[in-house]
């Protein structure tokens, strides 16, 4: 195996590479009438990620089950106490997420070739997707928290070149910056993380593996009990408030949406697929840690069943087909991280691993219909569009019944082992599985609201742009149907009630065993995994049926810009709300600040300086022209100098 | 070798003041050489602190003044170590880009301008590596008259206020220090730096502190600190670009280096006593400096506030007191110095091409300027400290000692500096590369080559070293503790007892 | 016998008369005349405390006297043509007319 | 027989410049007015240099325990010879512009150069008296020289009538000194019973020698009068005069300190004269108060020269305060920093002042900042000399400047004048303000074309000189005092 | 006790004559009352055994320097001499200096008492020049000094003339 482990530092590189290539050949260009040609470029773009892909998957056929690779390249930072390595490590976690990042990625980038057609910042935007998935390897492929935490702050960064890639409308501009102050504020929460861990466990804070044996070490079990045990509450609650912002948790979400509204749907499903599981990754990755503050856990748990069900219901009231798919992320990745404050870690990644699939489907097919209407987003405009449009459309369905969980689609097979576990959870997990299942039901609702509106009924919008109404090219369409097909069969990898088919799980309990053993304690016996499975799929169906019965009849008219309006408005942007009580004091802070204590200092400075104005004037009036005055003076003080000293003498 | 290195520059202004009239046109070609030539041997100085893993080096004294009515003869004795050396060649790269980018806006008083700023490195040289603290003050002050005379020769409109507000304050500010100077002088006998330490020992607590503090104002508004701040911004946006990168790239350092070479380890058991207010006036600074600039309007103005949002961070890193912090703080004021130069250099194009500093009269250069956009724009992302640019170690160095030595709460509002800092970056970035350009009519400008050649280099140094900080921590590490003038002998042996809480 | 002390103080006395017409009086001749007294006024103290010494010490006094005569007539002479310069100038010998320069 | 023995070795380079000034007053007739202005600087020049050799040779020695001479006083002539020769050759540049048909005024500078280096030597007050005189008159007639100039008429009357009352002054305090002490040697022992004549003596006698150095509140005069003369003329008299009354009154304080052998100028002596110490304050009351004035009245003012004059009033102050810094230890007096300080400030004075004169043109108020705009980049030599000498006079490094005032200031604040000594720095921060104005006057770009104005060799060749020596001093303090 | 009456003769008139040049209204007879002042001065000279000094203030000051003085007064006369007038408020404030100066020199004179010497020289023509010029290692080297003041005399003629001649400046020519 240490032959392969000195090729892992190769997989973050490609993408890198790529990126300066392209970055290269877009600034060389960059003054051209149109850029470079498409065809290599592109070429180019798809090349790199999907050799990063095809070494991933090699490396992860050459290593068995519950192995790891582990490779220090070069040291860092060295300071002191602190020594931080350029190290990476490759095992089951990060083996899985590795291979459906690149995975998708690769399939992002080609299909996004297609997508960017003839824009004039193609080459750019290749570079810059090139850019995200080298961090994004760098986040999942570190052996240490400091070089995570580079690609963690890299994929905000990207995000933010992403988003604000259409650099004339303010507008995104705008969205960019508001995602990379989130993640940032996010990013701070991951960093005093660190420190809580470096205080807690010293130099072995930093790195995975180590700390892993710190915690588990018996020697320092009652610095754990002891003062430690602050530190680790700490350490937990800070990377949980990291995650928050990275996969828009409640409260640093707000960013998210946004930023799917921001110009392509490409780098909006870079964020739904890849970048937002990140949050998701590091809790599993840092399960020993969580699990020994089980305060966090439960913070972490109801967190997510929150965003869950806060996020399904505004994606009720959103138009914009992008939107809705935006909330039905987070919704999503609400569930995820409700499984994983419930010790299910593994159902956790489980369920980001098919949810990349579904939702790159739903997104693909969501742009390939923007696509064909010439960039049209708002629901209300559409409508029977499933004659227009039949293979999107039917992409779209398999993205659709895999979402709202029709059994046998991957979909299914995720949120029911989640729901599952959830209910088993030791603390209040019959309420959680309620409340879980009620928001699967909105789910269903939303989603086939959003399918209702863009395929059933007959066309809104204006004709001749369903005129021009074509399908997708061959770069566009391969990608789709790779994942929709992922999105109805990538479930079998862990079907729960088919035995033998739960490799996922397998591979998994080597990084996680441990930690859930701790969440969850004793395998106790629940109601048999048949009953979670009618429930689910029941959910599934009520919501499907009511949500056609209702939006087949009242369809919205095409009024106004397709944005929530009076409840729904409240609803969706509550924490926008929320987030303007910070930054309205920061505001008024920093205007007193500049109008009253700034200008203070000035007043003060002026004053001193008028100060010694005054004073020359008033001696200057001394030196006055007659002779007479300048003799007596000159004499007078003189002699009042004598006097007032010599006299004393006398 | 010090010897050639600090009289390099002074040489350099000589030969430009001999250039005569009617050959005017060598000078900036002539000033550029020389300007290399004293970065190269800037950077020789530093590996050999590399080769020879940061032992200090130093020259042999020279008895040169005897201050009257005192036992203390003033030495001439140079000594520099990692820290040294780096800040030399902060200096120098600095000096030859300013040289370099502003020669487009000073033209016919190329010489002058030149004679000046290498006057200035000079003194900046003097600064960095004297080893006796008269001879510090010296260069200290000497660097106010070139600084005061390029401000209000080719400042801009309040140049003339800009300077005498900048001479004002660093002599007031100064002259504190003056006085600790003679106190020194008179009570312990010497002004050697190596024998301070322990000769000001034997004083008592108050007389202690009192030269401390007089030695801490000096620095407090060189750096500048929170309520010495006034100069700066005012001074910033009125200096000639060139000589604004230079001032916050490489003058502000001084004051930091101050703390570090002087304050800290000629009054260790001060330094320990008053670390936490001192340190929370800096995160204040911090805080201060980043709100403020969230509201101005003036380019130049943004970025004095963010310099001083920067290095209000460096201090507080100074005072924890804690090894790899003050490593941090290090690595920042490389940082700084490379990402604040080359944001000032790149500020000045659009300055000089649309005539105005006001952020709100740009806009939608990226479409117009795509290369000075992306240069613009990675050298911002340097400046909020985006990993792996060297920002973003000093920073990681720093607030991790300032958890380990100050504890969570001020960590994390350190960490709200790091936050504010992005925020009103990206408002820069936003108004300046996004939305609709606002003179679409004139025709659209780029940077040049030469002038890619004068700041490149700074932004890519910031990765570089950024990537293999190791480079500059090899030579400062070991270098600490060696040498009795350096910061080490300042701690206490456990860095816990330095937290006072 | 004369008493030294009666001496001094007349030479005190003149001495501060000079200056006060040095002080009080406008026209520049009487200006230049108290200093001229003044001068006289130390003539009579070196003159004076001669008498209080023995030997050489005793003439020490009685030749200063010489030197400041000497410098007295020097100083009339250049006082007198800058009189005559000014006077050509302002065509006015009042002192308070002389006062362009202040401040 | 006359003792040239030791007579003629003191007495050298004073004789050497009398002669010179006696060759020139004798050329002066002969010459055709175009040739005065081209000859007699040369011939004027030429006898100072020879005067500064005699200077490097002389023993140092006491003769008729009048005239004393040693390093340090040989050091100080040398450093008036330069003044003098930068006044001469300011002379030579701005008497032609002016048109001016005689050639007097270099003997006069001459002679006037020959009693400052008599008040320098002398010992004892009556040679003390001469030398003022000497020194004095010629300057009278100097500052009057332009006598259409109404300035010039006003400078030279309230100069010569404070003079003439002040050498009034002076020889009633001679007067009452040698009541007191049956002699007017400065190192004469009090007589029993007349300690308060002494101590009135000493008072009148430095009090005169004050007024002399432009000390507030005797400083009255010097404002109008540096304004009414012409510049060089001025360069000449705020330098020559300052070092000849402070020559006297260092010698005067040194022996009245420790009376009853001649000292050395620069050597620390202990103090054993009968003068109470409280007189002491008189020095630090007038210091003070010269500095205040000096720095806060030139903050307003707009001509070069009057700047100039305020910034002399100024480092009067400085001077004064430095006659108090003890020498090595407890009571005792050591001068070198004052005489370290007086030539810095002399030669960077007499270096701004005779490139100012080259600068401004033949009007009366060439120099007001405004006028000496933009002239930075058509004379960079001279404008780098003034910058230099201003950056000196403002006691900023690299210059001299620095190391005399940090050295003053140190010595006092080791006498445990703390406060003082703190104030005097604040203030040399407010005087910065104006150096600075002339500086950036200078340097700032032209409004309106100006003509080039020539200056003559000597003038170069002076300066460089200057310019020289003043740096020579910056880098290597340690070639003046111990 | 002649000598006492005559001293105290030669004192009142001294001090009335200079008192009289302070109030005199025409610069002329204030001339003529500081050349009284000299004449009682000359002859308190020759009562302290000082005759040559006395001879030397007739003939110098009171003969040469004033005869010079009233002659530039008498060249100067115009009418302008009356109009200047003799005090004003000023001048009265001013004459506090002189007072408060006197009063402090009368006060340490009297904490004086300089007692006539037996021993001291009668100041004849001989004993003064011998003074003055003696060259000898032992003279007080007045001589030197002496020389000086014929530079200072030299100096002052060579000042005059500059400061009086016509046509040394060009713009001279009026």
């Amino acid at each position: 195996m240490i032959s392969q482990s000195n090729y892992l530092w190769i997989l973050p590189l490609l993408p890198l590479l790529g990126s300066a290539i392209l970055g290269a050949i877009a600034l060389a260009t960059s003054h051209h009438e149109k850029g470079a040609n498409e065809h290599r470029t592109g070429f180019l773009a798809v090349l790199f990620p999907a050799l990063a892909f095809i070494l991933t998957a090699f490396l992860s056929l050459q290593l068995e089950i519950g192995h790891s690779l582990r490779q220090v390249v070069a040291p860092w930072i060295v300071a002191d106490a602190i020594t931080v390595n350029f190290g990476f490590l490759f095992d089951d976690l990060s083996r899985i997420m590795l291979l459906f990042i690149t995975g998708i990625g690769s399939l992002i980038t080609l299909y996004s070739v297609g997508y960017m057609h003839g824009d004039r910042g193609f080459t750019r935007f290749m570079a810059y997707l090139n850019l995200f998935l080298f961090s994004m390897i760098t986040l999942v492929l570190a052996d240490n928290l400091v070089l995570t935490f580079l690609g963690w702050e890299g994929v905000g960064l990207c995000s933010y070149l992403l988003i604000g890639f259409w650099h004339k409308e303010a507008a995104n501009g705008a969205a960019a910056n508001k995602a990379f102050l989130v993640n940032r504020a996010g990013d701070l929460g991951f960093l005093l993380g660190i420190f809580a861990l470096m205080t807690l466990a010293g130099p072995a804070g930093i790195s995975y593996t180590e700390l892993r044996e710190w915690l588990h070490n018996p020697l320092n079990a009652e610095i754990l009990a002891g003062q430690g045990q602050v530190l680790v509450v700490l350490a937990a609650f800070f990377l949980f408030w990291g995650c928050t912002a990275k996969s828009a948790q409640i409260p640093l979400l707000t960013w998210l949406p946004d930023a799917m509204a921001g110009p392509t749907p490409v780098s909006a499903l870079i964020h739904a697929a890849t970048m937002v599981t990140s949050g998701v990754y590091l809790v599993t990755r840092m399960s020993d840690l969580f699990v020994l503050s089980p305060a966090i856990m439960h913070m972490i748990a109801f967190v997510g069943l929150g965003t869950a069900m806060w996020a399904a219901i505004s994606g009720l009231f959103q138009d914009d087909i992008k939107k809705v798919l935006a909330y039905s992320t987070v919704s999503q990745l609400g569930f995820m991280f409700l499984a994983a404050g419930c010790g299910a870690f593994d159902a956790a990644i489980f369920h980001v691993f098919t949810h990349a699939f579904f939702k790159a489907t739903l997104f693909l097919g969501a742009g390939s219909v923007i696509h064909a209407l010439a960039g049209e987003q708002d629901l209300r405009k559409m409508g029977g569009l499933a004659k227009t449009l039949p293979r999107t459309f039917l992409i779209l369905v398999f993205g659709w019944v895999s979402i709202i969980g029709i059994p046998g689609t991957a979909g299914f097979w995720s949120k029911d082992l989640l729901l599952e576990r959830v209910y088993n959870a030791p603390f209040m997990g019959h309420t959680l599985y309620y409340a879980a299942l009620a928001t699967a039901v909105l789910t269903a609702i939303y989603m086939t609201r959003m399918m209702v509106l863009a395929f059933m009924g007959k066309y809104r919008g204006d004709e001749h742009v369903k005129a021009h109404a074509h399908e997708s090219p061959w770069t566009m369409q391969l990608p789709m149907w790779i994942l929709a097909i992922g999105s109805l069969l990538a479930g079998f990898l862990w079907a729960g009630m088919i035995p033998g088919a739960d490799l996922f799980g397998r591979t998994l309990s080597s990084i996680v065993g441990d930690a859930q053993r701790i969440a969850v304690g004793a395998e106790h016996e629940g109601p048999s995994a048949f009953v979670f499975a009618v429930l689910g799929t029941a959910a599934a169906v009520i919501g499907l049926l009511t949500s056609f019965i209702i939006f087949t009849k009242f369809v919205p008219s095409p009024v106004g810009l397709p944005a929530p309006r009076g409840f729904g408005k409240v609803w969706t942007f509550a924490f926008d709300s929320l987030h303007a009580l910070f930054i309205k004091p920061t505001r008024a802070l920093a205007w007193v600040l500049q109008t009253i204590v700034q200008s203070l200092f000035e007043a003060l400075q002026n004053a001193i300086g008028l100060f010694a104005i005054q004073t020359s004037d008033l001696l200057r009036k001394l030196q006055s022209g007659s002779i007479r005055l300048q003799l007596g003076l000159s004499v007078g003080l003189t002699l009042l100098i004598a006097v007032a000293i010599l006299g004393r003498l006398f | 070798m010090l010897h050639l290195l600090l009289a390099s520059p002074f040489i350099a202004a000589l030969i430009i003041a001999l250039v005569p009239a009617k050959f005017s046109r060598i000078a900036f070609p002539l000033s550029l050489l020389l300007g290399s030539i004293i970065t190269i041997l800037s950077f020789i100085v530093v590996s050999n602190g590399a080769s020879s893993n940061g032992a200090p080096m130093a020259t042999e004294p020279f008895a040169w003044f005897h201050i009257p009515g005192t036992a203390a003869t003033v030495q001439y004795a140079l000594f520099s170590d990692g820290l040294s050396a780096w800040m030399n060649v902060l200096a120098s790269v600095l000096t030859l880009s300013a040289l370099w980018v502003s020669f487009s806006s000073v033209r016919e008083r190329f010489a002058m301008f030149a004679i000046s700023v290498f006057l200035m490195q000079g003194a900046l040289f003097g600064c960095f590596l004297a080893s006796d603290a008269v001879l510090f003050f010296l260069f200290f002050e000497a660097l106010v008259p070139p600084a005061a005379l390029l401000i209000a020769s080719f400042g801009g409109p309040g140049r003339k206020r800009a300077a005498i507000l900048f001479a004002a304050f660093t002599l007031i500010g100064s002259a504190p220090m003056a006085v600790a100077l003679w106190a020194i002088a008179t009570w312990t006998g010497t002004t050697d730096g190596t024998q301070i330490a322990h000769a000001v020992a034997s004083l008592p607590f108050v007389k202690v502190s009192l030269l401390f503090f007089a030695f801490a104002l000096a620095f407090a508004v060189k750096t500048p600190l929170l309520p010495f701040h006034g100069w700066q911004a005012e001074t910033y946006s009125e200096a000639p670009t060139g000589v604004t990168a230079i001032l916050s790239g490489a003058m502000a350092k001084v004051g930091v280096f101050g703390f570090l070479r002087w304050t800290i380890p000629l009054f260790p058991q001060v330094a320990l006593h008053y670390a936490l207010p001192i340190a929370l006036l800096g995160v204040a600074t911090m805080i201060y400096g980043s709100l403020v600039a969230l509201r101005q309007h003036d380019i130049k103005r943004l970025l004095a506030f963010s310099s001083l949002a920067h290095l209000g961070l460096a201090v507080a890193g100074c005072f924890t007191l804690y090894q790899s912090a003050i490593d941090g703080v290090v690595l920042m004021l490389i940082a700084h110095g490379f990402s604040a130069g080359a944001m000032f250099l790149l500020a000045s194009l659009p300055e000089r091409w649309s005539k105005t500093c006001n952020i709100s009269s740009f806009g939608g250069m990226a479409g117009r300027s795509p290369i000075f956009a992306v240069l613009f724009l990675v050298t911002c992302i340097a400046a909020v400290a985006v990993p792996p640019t060297l920002g973003f170690v000093g920073e990681f160095l720093i607030l991790q000692g300032i958890w380990q030595t100050m504890g969570p709460e001020i960590a994390l509002l350190a960490g709200l500096g790091a936050i504010l800092s992005a925020a009103y970056t990206l408002r820069l970035v936003q108004a300046m590369l996004f939305g609709k350009a606002s003179n679409e009519h004139e025709a659209a400008k780029e940077i040049s080559i030469g002038e890619m050649f004068a700041i490149v280099p700074l932004i890519v140094a910031l990765f570089v070293l950024g990537v293999a900080p190791s480079a500059v921590l090899r030579t400062i590490d070991p270098a600490v503790g060696k040498n009795p003038t350096a910061v080490a002998t300042a701690y206490p042996e456990k860095p816990s007892d330095a937290t006072l809480r | 016998m004369i008493d030294i002390l009666t001496v001094q103080i007349i030479a005190a006395l003149l001495f501060c008369i000079g200056v006060a017409v040095a002080l009080v009086r406008r026209n520049i001749f009487f200006v230049l005349m108290g200093v001229e007294l003044a001068l006289n006024a130390t003539n009579l103290s070196f003159i004076g405390f001669s008498r209080t010494f023995s030997g050489s010490a005793s003439m020490v006094g009685q030749i200063v006297p010489l030197f400041s005569i000497a410098v007295a007539a020097a100083e009339a002479c250049v006082g007198l043509a800058m009189v005559i310069l000014i006077f050509r100038a302002r065509e006015s010998l009042d002192s308070e007319s002389f006062t362009s320069l202040k401040e | 027989m006359l003792p040239f023995a030791d007579l003629f070795p003191n007495l050298l380079p004073t004789v050497i410049v009398a002669l010179g000034a006696l060759l020139s007053l004798a050329l002066e007739p002969i010459l055709s007015i175009a040739n005065k202005h081209r000859i007699l600087p040369w011939v004027a020049f030429a006898f100072l240099v020879g005067s500064a050799i005699s200077t490097m040779l002389i023993q140092p020695g006491v003769a008729y325990n009048i005239l004393a001479m040693d390093p340090t006083r040989s050091m100080l002539i040398l450093v008036l010879l330069v003044c003098g020769a930068l006044g001469i050759a300011g002379l030579a540049t701005q008497l032609p512009r002016t048109d001016f048909r005689g050639g007097e005024p270099y003997a006069l500078m001459l002679l006037s150069l020959t009693g400052v280096m008599l008040m320098v030597q002398s010992v004892d007050l009556l040679a003390l008296f001469v030398g003022m005189e000497l020194s004095a008159i010629p300057i009278y007639a100097l500052v009057g020289l332009h006598r259409q100039s109404t300035n010039a008429n006003e400078g030279l009357f309230k100069y010569f009538i404070t003079g003439s009352l002040f050498s009034a002054v002076f020889l009633y305090g001679a007067a009452l000194w040698y009541g007191s002490t049956g002699s007017t040697s400065m190192s004469a022992e009090v007589v029993n019973g007349r300690e308060a004549l002494h101590l009135l003596g000493f008072a009148f006698v430095v009090f005169a020698l004050l007024f002399k150095a432009g000390a507030a509140p005797l400083h009255f005069w010097v404002a109008d009068t540096y304004t009414g003369a012409s510049i060089p003329v001025t360069g000449f008299m705020s330098t020559t005069v300052k070092i000849g009354a402070f020559a006297g009154l260092g010698a005067f304080w040194l022996q009245v300190a420790a009376p009853s052998h001649f000292l050395d100028l620069g050597l620390p002596i202990q103090i054993t004269g009968s003068l109470p110490l409280l007189s002491l304050w008189i020095f630090v009351a007038i210091g003070l108060a010269s500095i205040v004035v000096g720095a806060f009245s030139g903050l307003g003012q707009t001509k070069a020269r009057r700047l100039m004059a305020f910034s002399a009033v100024a480092n009067a102050g400085y001077l004064v305060l430095a006659l108090l810094i003890p020498g090595t230890s407890g009571a005792s007096i050591g001068l070198s920093p004052l005489w370290f300080y007086l030539i810095a400030y002399a030669l960077s004075s007499a270096i701004v002042l005779a490139g100012l004169s080259a600068l401004a043109g033949t009007d009366e108020d060439d120099d007001s900042l405004g006028m000496l705009r933009g002239l930075g980049r058509q004379q960079p030599f001279l404008s780098a000399a003034i910058t230099l000498g201003l950056i000196s006079l403002a006691g900023l490094p690299p210059a001299a400047g620095f190391l005399a005032k940090f050295g003053i200031l140190a010595g006092l604040f080791s006498t445990g004048l703390v406060k003082t000594a703190a104030v005097a720095l604040l203030l040399a921060v407010v005087s910065f303000a104006y150096y600075f104005k002339i500086v950036v006057a200078i340097w700032q770009a032209p409004t309106k074309d100006i003509q080039p104005r020539s200056f003559p060799p000597i003038l170069g060749v002076t300066l460089v000189i200057g310019v020289f020596a003043l740096v020579a001093i910056s880098l290597m303090p340690s070639l003046v005092g111990r | 006790m002649i000598a006492q009456i005559y001293f105290s003769v030669f004192a009142t008139l001294a001090l009335a004559c200079a008192l009289y040049l302070l109030v005199a209204r025409h610069p002329l007879y204030g001339a003529l009352s500081l050349i009284g002042t000299m004449l009682s001065l000359a002859g308190i000279y020759s009562l302290l055994s000082a005759p040559f000094l006395g001879v030397v203030q007739v003939l110098t000051y009171a003969g040469a320097i004033m005869m010079l003085v009233v002659f530039v007064i008498m060249v100067l006369n115009s009418s302008h001499d009356h109009v200047v007038p003799r005090f004003d408020s000023r001048g009265f404030i001013l004459l506090l200096v002189p007072a408060v100066l006197s009063a402090c020199l009368l006060y340490v004179l009297h904490t004086t008492h300089p007692l006539v010497d037996a021993g001291a020289i009668q100041g004849s023509a001989e004993a003064v020049s011998i003074q003055l010029f003696n060259t000898s290692q032992q003279g007080s080297g007045a001589w030197i000094l002496f020389e000086f003041i014929g530079l200072l005399l030299l100096a002052a003629m060579v000042s005059a003339v500059v400061l009086a001649k016509k046509h040394l400046d060009k713009k001279d020519c009026v």
